[in-house]
């Protein structure tokens, strides 16, 4: 008597895990195989599902890092439940604003007037700065401008 | 009936097609409000009366629903819910996709005023002139922060976002003048953003946009036409456009509003121009000479100093031509097609 | 952590130390894993709200973030991949060691891996310093004239946002770790009773590693 | 000692009367003011945070009453636009952030949570402490910000306004950003103490209502706090630097922001209410003497609420520019939360059927919460209704529709669980009598101070508004009269309560004869709960079958 059933549970979960080492190397080494191979497809620059296959290869490699490095596999209910969960939210949390993204009505908008076309948001001086991709270059060096922002 | 409700409910004055529409929701769903809590009210007083304790001590029975009860508990409401948004999305589809014979006209937040414009102009600023039966369609966009275009009588309204349009349509039932607030927070002035919608009836709206923009082709000619020995702007207007063509100024500059290696003639005079060197500039006469005879002494931003000088290759009347030409294609603010999209001015 | 910076309070006491309000030791293991568990998934959701963003400006700026993406240095980003990924698994041998009872291998690891975080650092410093010469900034402060397409500002005001953001979870990382290093070579009570804070810290690392494996690609590899 | 503690469920070990002198309850343990800052007792930060909750709903009350006398007139009346606009963006956010955040997971949770499962403690206690004291500096450095001008914004921070706006954004919005580290903090410790502390006998399906609640809370804080936590830095950074984040000029959303911002601040709205259906359910069974009517399906319905209200976001966007056709998304999601909470209502008048009703304080506020959440529940339904929101976003509908069920259900809980457990924390009883009139007073206060406001919805007056059309003085004034009454209401609680403090008569272990969980131990309790080994709980709470005929079916 004493303990949630919960705890005794995880307890034994636990006792069953302990391996040698060599489990560990053998991930990092499917690891670093698997950043080769997302490296080298990315550098093809494959063009609609390039970021697809990267996003593939990121996903089994955090599986690896999750289930061996961080013990999910040995640890049962709640705990994975908890991550299962935190992914499943950022997943809909990603889809929804794409959704509405892909779904929202463009067609007043003037042909050839992308967000780009805006005029600058004016707080100071430097009203220009960023826009179109960041043509314009001030006088003076980049460094001193980033380091402190002229107001 | 309704009109009685709309009292009870404080409802603004009915003026649109839509409004008829979302009241009648409205009272079917206060309808229906009111009649199932006062029922749930009445079952939890009775309750409260019948069950009141009688002994310190009280001990109850063991109640526990039945799965018939739990399931009248979720089905019942989910059935009314379900019901409501089904008209509700309807009627939201409805107010959000304009009919295709709609009237345009562009609406503008800016900190803290409304502008509106008809595509063939005029302009108006905090006023908008509409025809009553006659859907109009408003594209709205802002220039500085969030607004939102609210007409309480016709129960629509619709944010102001700065860098693209939305877009939103009613239909006037009633000539009247009616008040437009914004309904979203937006500075300082936030509570004067107001304006108001005149529904005129058809004829009279048809004579008052005529007069509009006889009014405005007016003033223009006042304004440029000192005597009448001058051949009249419109001639020189020609006479610029064939000489556009014929120097080459149309190879890099457009007339449509699209992006070129130039910026665009369209609306360019009168217009503010962010100069390359963080400065602004007011597209006028004297701007538009200089940037023939010496293109790289203002150059606007975004563009390449890629423009030869044409000192010397244009003569003085022709150069007031081309000027001319580009004053013609003044446009109003807010355009259709036009390629600078909405602009997106200075927050003081 | 904290819950188990309690198991640890006592110095002279039996290891593991039982806080006074816990059933047993099973009960106190249990809440120190699952709150970890819980603390990585508000982890996860603050950097998935940087991955939001970046979502849906890819989507609106796909040209502009495949050119912006070109102009990072695949090579280093490369390199602190496998160096994040290898002090990951000296991160996990340290847990390995320290169910073991192996104080010593436990500080080795963990020196290893620290050593390893100070490289990423500093790979990231250079990083940092390049675009800081070329000028390709966030938002307001991007000058460089090599791509200019609109929503490039965009692209390196994620950039650094996200590898800020990652680069301070690197930072907070080394210093747990360097806690349980520190108990390890003062203490060395580590034991298959006690192992609950390396156990955590590591975790915590892999974590770092995570988003590092998944911000890689978003950014390197558009 | 009243009769009732024989109450106690048997083969319930509650600690023995004759402990009781060496066991001194957790208020007299200890007296100098480090034993009550450096605490880990659960119980005492929970009065703390009490003090401070209290504290800060004064500062929001006083901002809620200034701008009510500045609505007086139609033109400016005792303030201008600035201090206007900077005065209903520090009510939001205080109320908000340091009230009806913490004010009964905080407060209530921390208090009853170890106490209902038959605990010691909450799992971490030192983090427990922690999270007060990070609570305490976020809003020290947010009320910094205030003094030092405060912010123009609006609680919602909107883009691009915000970013650009010269007052002080970013030490309230950094101090925001700390506070939520706290209820985060909060968070994690009642899911792992609700996991791993409960006492023997007590399964899932056997924790009080109040545990569930707070469980469900919890899970939202934990999974939605870090989006705000990361929003908020975001906007700092673009307000101190312009990154361009969400600016338009430089490619940016603004309606990216609001989707990040509502993922927070719709659940956020559980956060606040779903803590105090929980109290509720608690009140009614105390009073009713009764079993609560398809527990079962009050608990999962608190766990649905907080898994869908997280996906209903959207609905405080249907005119914002996003699609038609996610408004729709949202829309129907949103229908999914009335429908939970509708289950909810249902089922506590459901628990009044056969029992036996106490009309005490606790329960006039139940009454009061009743018809605060039906209302404002179902005009929450009515804004959901994607058509009737085009009217009504942004009026004071809608003002009026979340001051129901957010602030007035919450309220009526707070003021509940005050009065309930009154005797529990402090072991006196206040004037019945001063109970029943305040609440009356503060049930039509509140009535008078919002309904008015629904109606100014109807007619079309935008909130955040300084200056108004006159047509709108009359609701206006009306609204403000009610406000004063609910102010009146407030300060007689305050007065009949700081009296029952000091001079309040003993009450007892168990005054309501009640038998939620927390009641099995003593009144107030010890440091530690209760003495000896851990109690063991085989009855269900609020089990008030008489025990010689006692044959429960089986639940639903």
């Amino acid at each position: 008597m004493g303990i949630a059933n919960e705890s005794r549970e995880e307890e034994q979960n636990m006792r069953e895990e302990h391996h040698g080492a060599g489990r560990y190397w053998l991930i990092w080494g499917l690891l670093l195989v698997l950043t080769v191979v997302t490296v080298l497809t990315g550098r093809i620059h494959i063009p609609t599902w390039g970021l697809v296959l990267a996003l593939v290869i990121a996903s089994t490699k955090g599986t690896l890092v999750l289930l061996y490095f961080m013990h999910l596999i040995d640890h049962r209910g709640a705990n994975r439940l908890v991550f299962a969960v935190s992914i499943l939210f950022v997943l809909l949390m990603l889809a929804i604003p794409l959704v509405d993204l892909g779904t929202r009505y463009r067609g007043a908008t003037p042909p050839g007037s992308t967000y780009s076309d805006l005029q600058a948001l004016d707080i100071g001086a430097d009203a220009q700065e960023g826009r179109y991709g960041g043509a314009i270059r001030k006088e003076g060096k980049m460094g001193e401008e980033s380091g402190a922002p002229k107001q | 009936m309704s009109e009685l409700l709309n009292d009870i409910l404080f409802l603004p004055e009915a003026a649109s097609t839509f409004a008829e529409r979302i009241d009648t929701l409205h009272h079917f769903v206060v309808g229906t409000t009111m009649v199932m809590s006062t029922a749930v009210g009445l079952a939890a007083l009775f309750f409260f009366f019948r069950y009141r304790r009688r002994l310190p001590a009280q001990a109850t029975e063991y109640v526990v629903p039945t799965l018939k009860t739990e399931f009248l508990f979720v089905s019942v409401p989910l059935v009314f819910f379900l019901a409501w948004f089904g008209i509700g999305f309807r009627d939201f589809t409805w107010v959000t996709t304009p009919p295709k014979d709609a009237m345009d006209v562009y609406v503008m937040g800016k900190q803290w005023m409304w502008k509106f414009s008809y595509p063939e102009g005029p302009n108006g600023v905090n006023v908008l002139h509409v025809p009553a039966n006659r859907p109009v369609r408003l594209l709205i966009t802002s220039r500085d922060v969030l607004h939102s275009f609210y007409v309480p009588a016709f129960r629509i309204k619709m944010d102001a976002l700065p860098g693209r349009y939305t877009q939103i349509w009613f239909e006037a039932t009633k000539p009247g003048t009616y008040q437009v607030l914004c309904t979203e927070y937006c500075g300082l002035s936030h509570s004067k953003m107001l304006a108001e919608v005149v529904v005129l009836p058809q004829e009279e709206y048809e004579n008052w946009i005529q007069e509009q923009r006889r009014g405005r082709l007016q003033d223009r000619q006042d304004a440029l036409a000192d005597n009448s020995l001058v051949p009249p702007v419109a001639r020189m207007v020609e006479q610029g456009q064939v000489l556009a063509g014929t120097q080459g100024c149309l190879k890099c500059h457009s007339v449509d509003g699209s992006q070129h290696i130039g910026p665009t003639f369209l609306g360019m005079y009168d217009r503010v121009e962010q100069l390359e060197d963080g400065q602004s500039i007011r597209v006028d006469e004297a701007y538009i000479t200089q940037s023939m005879m010496d293109p790289g002494a203002h150059l606007v931003a975004g563009y390449q100093n890629v423009m030869p000088t044409y000192q010397g290759k244009l003569q003085g009347p022709e150069t007031a031509a081309i000027v001319e030409y580009i004053k013609s294609l003044r446009t109003p603010n807010v355009r259709e097609g036009a390629s600078e999209g909405p602009a997106y001015d200075a927050i003081q | 952590m904290q819950s188990s910076s309690h198991a640890a309070g006592g110095a002279a006491l039996p290891v593991p130390r039982l806080a006074g309000h816990f059933a047993s030791l099973e009960v106190q293991n249990h809440a120190a894993r699952l709150g970890m568990w819980l603390f990585l998934a508000t982890e996860i959701l603050l950097f998935a709200g940087l991955f939001i963003c970046y979502g849906v400006y890819r989507f609106l700026f796909p040209e502009a973030w495949a050119a912006a993406s070109r102009s990072l240095d695949l090579t280093l980003g490369t390199i602190n991949t496998v160096v994040l990924i290898t002090s990951s698994l000296t991160a996990a041998l340290a847990v390995h060691y320290a169910k073991e009872g192996k104080n010593k291998m436990v500080a080795v690891q963990i020196a290893l891996t620290l050593v390893m975080a100070v490289g990423f650092l500093v790979i990231k410093y250079f990083e940092y310093h390049h675009k800081f010469e070329i000028g390709t900034l966030p938002g307001r402060f991007y000058s460089y004239e090599g791509i200019q397409l609109p929503g490039v500002p965009l692209y390196f005001t994620v950039y650094f946002c996200s590898t800020a953001l990652h680069g301070l979870h690197v930072v907070i990382g080394m210093v747990v770790l360097a806690f349980s290093m520190v108990r390890a070579l003062k203490k060395a009570d580590f034991g298959p009773n006690n192992y609950t804070m390396v156990e955590l810290g590591s975790m915590y690392w892999h974590l770092v590693d995570l988003v590092w494996i998944f911000l890689f690609p978003m950014l390197y590899l558009v | 000692m009243t009769p009732s503690s024989s109450i106690a469920a048997p083969g319930a070990t509650p600690a023995p009367e004759e402990h009781h002198d060496h066991h001194p309850n957790y208020l007299v343990d200890g007296t100098t003011i480090k034993s009550w800052l450096l605490t880990v007792d659960h119980k005492r930060i929970g009065l703390m945070f009490l003090f401070w909750v209290l504290l800060f709903f004064l500062v929001g009350g006083i901002f809620a009453l200034l701008i009510r006398v500045e609505l007086l007139t139609p033109g400016p009346t005792i303030m201008d636009a600035m201090t206007y606009n900077r005065t209903f963006t520090l009510h939001g956010l205080v109320m908000i952030f340091l009230f009806m955040i913490p004010a009964i997971p905080a407060v209530f949770g921390n208090f009853m949570l170890p106490l209902m499962l038959g605990a010691k403690d909450v799992a971490f206690p030192r983090l427990n402490l922690l999270s007060l004291y990070i609570y305490l500096a976020g809003a020290m450095l947010a009320l910094w910000g205030m003094l030092n001008g405060g912010l123009d914004t609006g609680w919602t921070f909107y883009t691009p306004y915000s970013a650009h706006t010269t007052t002080t954004v970013a030490p309230v919005l950094f101090g925001a950003f700390i506070i939520g580290f706290s209820s985060i903090v909060t968070g994690i410790n009642f899911i792992v103490t609700c996991h791993t502390m409960r006492a023997p006998g007590i399964t899932w399906f056997k924790m009080p209502l109040f545990v569930w609640a707070i469980y469900a809370t919890s899970c939202i804080q934990v999974l939605a706090t870090p989006v705000i936590g990361l929003l908020l830095c975001l906007v700092t950074v673009e307000n101190l630097f312009g990154f361009g984040m969400f600016d338009p000029a430089r490619g940016g959303d603004p309606v990216l922001f609001q989707h990040l911002f509502w993922f927070y601040s719709h659940p956020a709205v559980y956060i606040m209410v779903l803590p105090a259906f929980g109290v509720m359910s608690e009140v009614v069974a105390t009073y009713s003497r009764k079993n609560i009517f398809g527990y079962r399906a009050v608990a999962y319905s608190s766990l649905g609420i907080a898994f869908v209200g997280f996906f209903a976001w959207g609905h405080h966007m249907f005119v914002s520019g996003q699609s038609t056709f996610t408004g729709g998304l949202f829309g129907v999601l949103t229908m999914l939360v009335g429908v939970f909470t509708a289950i909810k209502v249902f089922n506590w008048v459901g628990t009044v059927y056969k029992g036996a009703v106490d009309f005490r304080t606790p329960f006039a506020y139940f009454c009061g919460f009743l018809f605060f959440t039906v209302f404002g529940g179902m005009t929450g339904i009515a804004l959901g209704t994607v058509s009737l929101d085009v009217p009504w976003h942004d009026t004071y509908f809608v003002v009026a529709h979340f001051h129901f069920i957010m602030v007035g259900a919450t309220i009526m809980a707070f003021l509940a669980a005050l009065h309930y457990w009154f005797p529990k924390m402090f072991g006196r009883t206040y004037h019945e009598g001063w109970g029943l009139v305040s609440a009356a007073l503060i049930i039509l206060g509140f009535n008078a101070t919002f309904i008015p406001q629904f109606l100014l919805g109807n007619n079309g007056m935008p909130r955040r508004y300084y200056e108004y059309p006159e047509r709108f003085q009359a609701l206006n004034v009306a609204s403000t009269a009610g406000a004063s009454l609910l102010a009146f209401g407030f300060i007689i609680i305050a007065m009949y309560l700081t009296y029952a403090l000091v001079y309040g008569k003993a009450s007892g272990k168990n005054p309501w004869r009640s038998k939620g969980y927390e009641w099995m131990s003593e009144s107030p309790p010890p440091t530690h709960n209760f003495v000896g080994p851990q109690p063991v709980f085989p009855e269900e709470p609020h089990f008030y079958v008489d025990p010689k005929k006692a044959e429960v079916p089986d639940a639903v």
